[in-house]
């Protein structure tokens, strides 16, 4: 079980990290598809089973597909998708307030006394009561959520449009 | 079927609302624009005969409804509805004629693109001229009168992309304006004179014994009355909108517009409203008639200037070759008549004229206009000719409108009109000089009408157009026979024998013996006319359309300054416009050095003081404040620095907050 | 063997007790892993081979109906073709063009490959036979189906040629359009049972109207709606034809597969009769009944022949499909997926709200609830079709 | 309706399949190297030359290398010799033959003026479609012996025509025996008059040529 | 050491989103930054997974709800900041992060 989990979590982070660091922009963009793939296995791994096939469909499916086209879109020629380097000092200004951030998470989650839970059972939650869950207590953000992406989807397509009205109507 | 004098309103109201209709239509909703207008003018004229009806009951009474518009203060302006025979017999006059020529107008105007506009103008036209007629007080008469001047701008000009239409219309609009600057100012007078500009109000409105007394015995400068100075500022609008001599120059350039309009707006109805308004007021026209001392009668000079048109426009008349300028000439020189007959005190008269000659001359024009639709807009009657044959419920109608407007005896209404306008005339105890001056615009009228009857009807067609004429639809000859009926029948109202109409409007009226000697001479004056029209041009028919008029071969220059309309136009151009130019010169350099330059001292000094107030404003006053913001927005300016546009910073800014806030908790907080 | 085993021996139980004779005497956890290996080694070599017959199949038909006897020649009616071409594929030159990105060049038809393998997994073939029992089956369906428009922009990407990567854009573009109305074209199958279980979702539809008339989404209005929808979705969904726009070998030289040959595009080839069987699969599931027999007295014939039977009808109306319609442009593509099928899917999301409101009617009520559900199908269809087909009316070509 | 249209063109593609199967007037296909087509009478591609007899072909040539075809050849793709001696032909009168006759194959374009302009039909089309080989150069180039073919041969494929042209040949050829019958009868006249003449002059008159 | 399995959940998410944040922090790259800002997003998600798996009140099931809601509104920034993108980059011809400051102070 932790096994399975550290080799999730390993090329998981792996992916990312490799990702934000290579030069080549349809490299990045597919690594990172592979690292949100990732992410759904670990869901699966987790028990949420639906949420894991959500993370998949709108990450790899949808959201893979607009960053996708935004990359082709904003490239003069296939030559410029190696980005130019990016300069010294701000990458080592990022690595040290990314490994500041990430001492700190690690310290605040190493010295925390999350005990390991007393509930050895694995929890589960069928699709039939998330959609109870869904369309009762939370019906409300269900409904605002629903009204957030059709605005999102006018404004992408208006914010984006003229010629290029494809990149808007990606998530579905 | 009556209607109350609460409801006059609606009479107007149907034709301003067809006229909205037609402005909402569509360009292809002809037959919408056209249903609307008509539906409107045929309800109006079914409430007209109501009103009518409602006002026959007493003849002798003026029903009233008045109300009140908006307050000012203490006073408040108050307008109401007018119902008495003459408003009722003019309303049932203007929707019938109107009606009719609503429906011909279909028929004429059936090829223009434009054809819903024009309904529109025409209801709107009818709404003003109908407003005019209901009006109990002289503000709304001015708003409608206004307005008609309105729509008869935008009619002259509805083929504006014609020069001459285009100008034609800016001139009447321009001319009948000079006339109602009088009347504005009128208005204006009597209003301040009297407090009110309601007709008839219980008592105490303007038309009414205590208001005219009262004007009366006031006099202003040159000794006049004031209710003469004010009847002749009235007079003035009334001058503009019918015609009379010295602005009658745009009435004739009115015949650029379509057909229909001439005959509605410039023969039938809104010349009349200048006689209508002086018919209306005739009380405050008569009231210095009680002095007789008074330098000047206001109606002395109705009646000089109505003799001076009647004369000029039957001369004029004579040597125009348009048929339709032939008809706007004795159209002037009708309305002269019926001015004369108000200046002369009848104005019972000039009323009954004004009916007939509304339908004969509806007729003339609306039959002249089947004539030019005929012939393919051919207007000039030396072009046309031998019309008789092909067109002959046109050449009957028009033959019957002629010998009414030439006073052909007994039959024809123009007749007994014209004859009580000359009895009238005769009767006038200042001066037989207006009688003598009908008496020769008789015969000019008998004799231009025929001239024009030969020229166009008989003989040969004269030009391809007038070869390939055909008559036109029914929906254009229908209402010919219709006015030709009314023409005809229109007189027996106002027979000496059989005064129906003088009493109906006039309870007080008697008629005055010793007709028939006059009525004699006037018969052999009409038989002269038409005698000499048509040895002149009858016996010798035109061959050719460039042959010269027979007049013409003999006294040229006569007839070149007929043709020319006596220059008016010409002199106009040389008197007034030439002042015009020379006062907007004057006044320009006036204004530019003299006036400007006391504006300029006073705004330097304004200026200077300005200054002075500014130096201690912003030196003393303004000082301590320019500190405090120049402080604050160095300040901002500071802040803003922070505002780096760097998205990277922002974020890493963000991170090490939060690890500092992780940090003072884990650290310092307590858990 | 001895006899009671052949008693317990039935035809409807035969796989999963061959599965059993095989791996039953393994220790639990191996026994798990081996079951699954077991059940994916068999999934792949049954539907490769099904492939490769449809291959044949699809060839075969298409010279029939063009009045050819198709291929013939390699072994007895031609039945050893396939396996001739896939020699031929695996033979022949794999060609990379230079500068292309050759990491993703080749994993572009792997990928599409085992997304389309991995669609297979929660079709339940037969009544016991599914090789993961999953709650969110449909949705995982779906979301590995989704994964497939990667590897189709990975091709053309990879190409380094710019014509494969504007086909590619452009079949992106046809696969997200048509994703729409096939998802919303299954949404009131879900509503209707209540669960995205594809096993549930064949439970519900089991039993008899009248005692012979199954009960099958397909046989109702709006299941019959949606079964059209998602058939003319899937079609787009996995590029036949008419909608093969991303593959035109004659007008686009093949599209995003210009630079690929041999054995990857065989890879490619194979994907698509994957993706095409499972959506078939899917739409058998969803709307067909699944693996239950058509008639009451027909249940003795083992549940798996069932869905074979079915699926290869649909594909078979593929083929046929395939040789009767011309190729759309790009433009009636994607305005046919806006402007119809998806508002049509949507209008029959409220017909089945209404149809399922109204499962209580009965007697006259009933008559008037499907009256009702038919016309909400019918009018929209004949409206919405009317707009589409507007102005563009008969055509009579001058040259042809 | 929409979609009525799909289902008819589903229909016509369905009648098609079926129909294949059983009823021959829809599957036209004809299974080639097994089944081999029935080429139309007026099918025509290549040219070849007639010969009289198929056991001589060389000697029984009609052509006699006069070279007009040669010359019209619009790809120029005939090459002839003549040859230095006379044979005699099918009739038995001494003619120039070709000593060398080549067409080339790869640059003749079938287009049958060669068949138009022969005086004596010695060059007719044939109807071979089966001559691809693995030599670009001289397996093409057909030379006299490949070309020649009976007049049986013609008969069999072009038998129409053919009965034409050996109508009128056998006629010309009747023809020209009456004439020589003919002419050979006034010899023999000539020879009379001859023999009758004084025979003193005998001597010097020499003998008519034949 | 012996860690529970949510202290690993933890530490996992903490790397994924340093990793986003470095990466967000040190490309100039609008598009990168867009995704290191995902890749936080989606650490937090498996937070929120990890805490309902194996915190103290599972049964609720708000977790899991709380990140479909989350993966939505995920996928709805996404597309508005890449329209964004394409937008900014139709401006200013590329889509350097640090060149688009025009409204800095």
């Amino acid at each position: 079980m932790t096994l399975a989990f550290l080799a999730i979590a390993f090329v998981t982070v792996a992916a990312a990290a490799v990702a934000m660091a290579l030069r080549n922009l349809i490299h990045s963009a597919l690594l990172l598809v592979f690292n949100w793939a990732g992410i759904a296995a670990f869901y699966l791994w987790a028990g949420a089973e639906f949420v894991a096939f959500s993370q998949l469909m709108v990450y790899v499916g949808a959201v893979s597909m607009v960053v996708l086209f935004a990359v082709l879109l904003t490239q003069r020629s296939p030559q410029s998708f190696r980005e130019q380097p990016d300069s010294i000092s701000r990458v080592i200004g990022a690595l040290l307030v990314g490994g500041a951030v990430l001492g700190v998470l690690f310290g605040a989650v190493l010295s925390s006394r999350l005990a390991p839970s007393a509930a050895t059972a694995t929890p589960t939650i069928s699709v039939k009561e998330l959609g109870s869950l869904l369309m009762g207590p939370h019906a409300a953000a269900l409904l605002i959520v629903g009204v957030i992406l059709t605005v999102t989807l006018i404004g992408a397509v208006i914010i984006a449009s003229t010629d290029h009205a494809e990149s808007g109507k990606d998530e579905s | 079927m009556n209607l109350s004098v609460q409801y006059l309103w609606l009479i107007p109201a149907l034709p301003l609302l067809a006229a909205g209709i037609g402005a909402l239509t569509p360009r292809s909703g002809k037959a919408i624009a056209a249903g609307a207008t008509i539906g409107a003018m045929g309800l109006a004229f079914v409430l007209s005969c109501g009103a009518l009806v409602t006002a026959l009951k007493d003849p002798a009474a003026h029903l009233v409804a008045n109300f009140t518009w908006f307050e000012l203060g203490h006073s408040a302006v108050r307008l109401g509805w007018l119902l008495d025979p003459l408003t009722a017999l003019m309303c049932v006059m203007v929707t019938f004629v109107g009606l009719l020529i609503f429906i011909f107008s279909t028929g004429y105007m059936h090829e223009d693109a434009n054809f819903t506009r024009f309904f529109c103008f025409l209801s709107l036209f009818a709404a003003a001229m109908l407003g005019i007629l209901i009006a109990n007080s002289l503000l709304l008469l001015f708003i409608s009168w206004e307005l008609v001047g309105l729509a008869s701008y935008l009619l002259i000009g509805f083929w504006f992309h014609k020069p001459a239409a285009a100008a034609a219309a800016k001139k009447a609009f321009i001319t009948t304006r000079i006339g109602d600057l009088g009347f504005l100012l009128g208005m204006l007078w009597l209003s301040d004179a009297t407090g009110s500009l309601l007709f008839y109000d219980a008592g105490k409105g303007v038309l009414e014994t205590s208001a005219l007394t009262a004007l009366v015995t006031q006099t202003t400068v040159g000794g006049l009355a004031v209710s003469t100075a004010i009847g002749l500022l009235l007079f003035c609008g009334a001058a503009g909108k019918s015609g009379q001599f010295p602005l009658h120059v745009w009435l004739p350039d009115a015949m650029e517009g379509p057909t229909p309009v001439s005959a509605l707006i410039h023969a039938a109805t809104m010349v009349a409203a200048g006689v209508f308004l002086i018919a209306r007021v005739y009380p405050l026209m008569s009231a210095d008639q009680a002095i007789a001392t008074a330098p000047l009668h206001a109606l002395s000079v109705v009646a000089a200037i109505g003799a001076i048109t009647a004369l000029l426009g039957a001369v004029i008349a004579v040597a125009q070759n348009d048929i339709k300028r032939i008809l706007a000439f004795s159209t002037v020189s009708q309305l002269g008549y019926m001015m004369l007959a108000l200046g002369v005190g009848s104005w019972v008269a000039a009323i009954f004229h004004l009916l007939t000659h509304a339908f004969f001359k509806a007729l003339l024009f609306l039959a002249a206009g089947s004539v030019i639709h005929a012939a393919h807009h051919e207007q000039d009657i030396r072009q046309l000719g031998g019309l008789k044959g092909p067109l002959k419920v046109t050449f009957a109608t028009f033959a019957i409108g002629m010998m009414a407007l030439a006073g052909v005896p007994f039959v024809f209404s123009g007749f007994w009109s014209k004859e009580a306008i000359l009895h009238a005339a005769h009767g006038w105890n200042v001066s037989h000089l207006p009688f003598y001056a009908g008496l020769v615009a008789v015969v000019l009228t008998a004799f231009y009408m025929t001239r024009l009857v030969a020229e166009a009807f008989f003989g040969q067609a004269r030009s391809p157009a007038s070869e390939h004429a055909h008559e036109s639809p029914a929906v254009m000859t229908v209402p010919l026979v219709l006015l030709a009926i009314c023409a005809v029948l229109l007189g027996f109202l106002g027979t000496p024998y059989w005064p129906w109409l003088q009493h109906t409007l006039d309870p007080k009226f008697h008629s005055e013996p010793g007709g028939g000697g006059l009525m004699v001479t006037s018969i052999v004056l009409v038989a002269l006319g038409i005698g000499s029209g048509w040895a002149v041009y009858g016996r010798r028919l035109r061959a050719k359309a460039s042959a010269p008029d027979p007049i013409e071969a003999k006294v040229p220059d006569l007839f070149a300054a007929l043709a020319a309309r006596l220059g008016f136009d010409e002199l106009y151009a040389a008197t007034v416009g030439r002042l015009n130019t020379f006062l907007a010169d004057a006044a320009d350099v006036f204004d530019r050095y003299i006036w400007d330059g006391a504006v300029r001292l006073l705004a330097g000094l304004g200026q200077f003081t300005g200054n002075v107030t500014r130096e201690t404003d912003e030196n003393l006053v303004n000082g301590g404040f320019d500190a405090t913001s120049e402080q604050l927005k160095s300040t901002a300016k500071t802040y803003s620095r922070a505002q780096t546009g760097d998205t990277h910073g922002y974020l890493m800014l963000v991170a090490l907050g939060f690890v500092l806030l992780v940090l003072a908790v884990m650290l310092g907080g307590t858990r | 063997m001895n006899a009671a085993f052949l008693a317990t021996l039935s035809l409807e139980l035969l796989p999963a007790q061959l599965r059993d004779m095989v791996t039953g005497w393994l220790p639990e956890p191996w026994r798990w892993l081996v079951n699954s290996i077991l059940a994916i080694a068999v999934i792949l070599a049954s539907f490769g081979l099904l492939f490769a017959y449809l291959t044949l199949a699809e060839r075969k038909i298409l010279g029939r109906v063009q009045n050819r006897p198709g291929p013939n020649r390699t072994g007895y009616f031609g039945l050893l073709q396939p396996f001739a071409d896939g020699v031929k594929a695996l033979t022949k030159e794999d060609i990379v063009p230079r500068g292309a990105d050759h990491l993703l060049h080749f994993l572009a038809p792997v990928a599409l490959l085992a997304f389309s393998i991995m669609t297979f997994a929660v079709l339940p073939f037969g009544r016991n036979l599914v090789a993961v029992e999953l709650d969110a089956g449909v949705l995982y369906f779906f979301a590995a189906g989704a994964a497939t428009e990667l590897a189709v922009f990975m091709a053309g990407w990879a190409s380094h040629n710019k014509y494969s990567l504007l086909a590619a854009m452009r079949a992106l573009a046809q696969l997200i359009s048509y994703e729409l109305p096939l998802l919303l074209s299954f949404v009131p199958v879900i509503m209707i049972a209540g669960s995205l279980s594809t096993q549930e979702i064949v439970h519900r539809q089991s039993g008899w109207m009248f005692g012979f008339v199954p009960q099958w989404h397909v046989l109702t209005p709006w299941g019959f709606a949606g079964f059209a929808i998602f058939m003319t979705a899937a079609l787009a969904e996995s590029n036949r034809s008419p909608f093969d726009l991303p593959e035109a070998e004659s007008e686009l030289i093949a599209g995003h597969l210009t630079e690929y040959s041999g054995f990857k595009y065989a890879l490619f080839f194979m994907a698509e009769y994957f993706g095409m069987c499972a959506l078939c699969g899917m739409a058998v599931t969803l709307f067909l009944g699944g693996w239950q027999a058509p008639l009451p007295f027909l249940e003795f014939i083992p549940s798996y022949v069932w869905f074979a039977t079915k699926m290869l009808t649909l594909l078979l109306g593929f083929i046929w499909v395939r040789c009767t319609f011309p190729r759309l442009r790009i433009d009636q593509l994607t305005r046919f997926a806006w402007k119809f099928l998806v508002p049509l899917a949507l209008i029959n999301l409220g017909t089945t709200a209404f149809w399922s409101l109204t499962s209580g009617w009965t007697g006259g009520l009933q008559i008037a609830r499907w009256l009702v559900a038919i016309a909400l199908v019918v009018i929209p269809f004949q409206l919405i079709g009317r707009k589409l087909s507007a102005g563009l009316g008969p055509r009579t070509y001058r040259y042809a | 309706m929409l979609g009525t249209g799909l289902l008819k063109g589903l229909g016509v593609t369905a009648k098609n399949f079926v129909g294949s199967y059983h009823d021959p007037e829809r599957y036209t296909t004809i299974e080639y190297p097994e089944v081999k087509p029935k080429l139309p009478e007026a099918y025509r591609n290549f040219p070849f030359l007639v010969t009289e007899n198929a056991m001589d072909p060389m000697g029984t040539l009609r052509c006699v290398a006069c070279q007009i075809c040669e010359k019209e050849c619009p790809p120029q793709c005939i090459y002839i010799e003549k040859s230095k001696d006379k044979k005699p032909d099918a009739s038995g009168k001494m003619q120039i033959y070709p000593a060398i006759f080549d067409i080339d194959t790869s640059v003749c374009m079938s287009c049958q003026i060669c068949v138009e302009v022969c005086p004596f039909d010695a060059i007719k089309m044939d109807q071979v479609f089966e001559i691809a080989t693995t030599d670009r150069y001289d397996a093409l180039l057909l030379r006299r012996e490949q070309l020649a073919k009976p007049n049986s041969y013609y008969q069999s494929i072009h038998p129409t025509e053919a009965a034409e042209v050996d109508g009128r040949l056998a006629a010309d050829r009747k023809a020209a025996e009456e004439k020589a019958k003919a002419a050979a009868a006034a010899k023999a006249a000539a020879a009379k008059a001859a023999a009758a003449a004084p025979a003193a002059e005998a001597p010097k008159t020499p003998p008519p040529a034949a | 050491m012996s860690l529970s399995p949510l202290q690993l959940c933890l530490l996992f998410s903490s790397a994924l989103f340093c990793v986003g944040l470095i990466g967000a922090l040190s490309r100039s790259n609008t598009i990168l930054v867009l995704l290191g800002i995902e890749l936080m997003l989606n650490a937090a998600n498996i937070n929120f997974i990890a805490f309902w798996r194996f915190g103290p009140a599972p049964a609720a099931g708000t977790g899991v709800v709380f990140v479909l809601f989350s993966i939505a509104v995920a996928a709805a920034e996404a597309a508005v900041g890449l329209a964004l993108v394409i937008a900014v980059y139709r401006h200013q011809k590329n889509i350097r992060l640090q060149e688009a400051n025009r409204l800095k102070g």
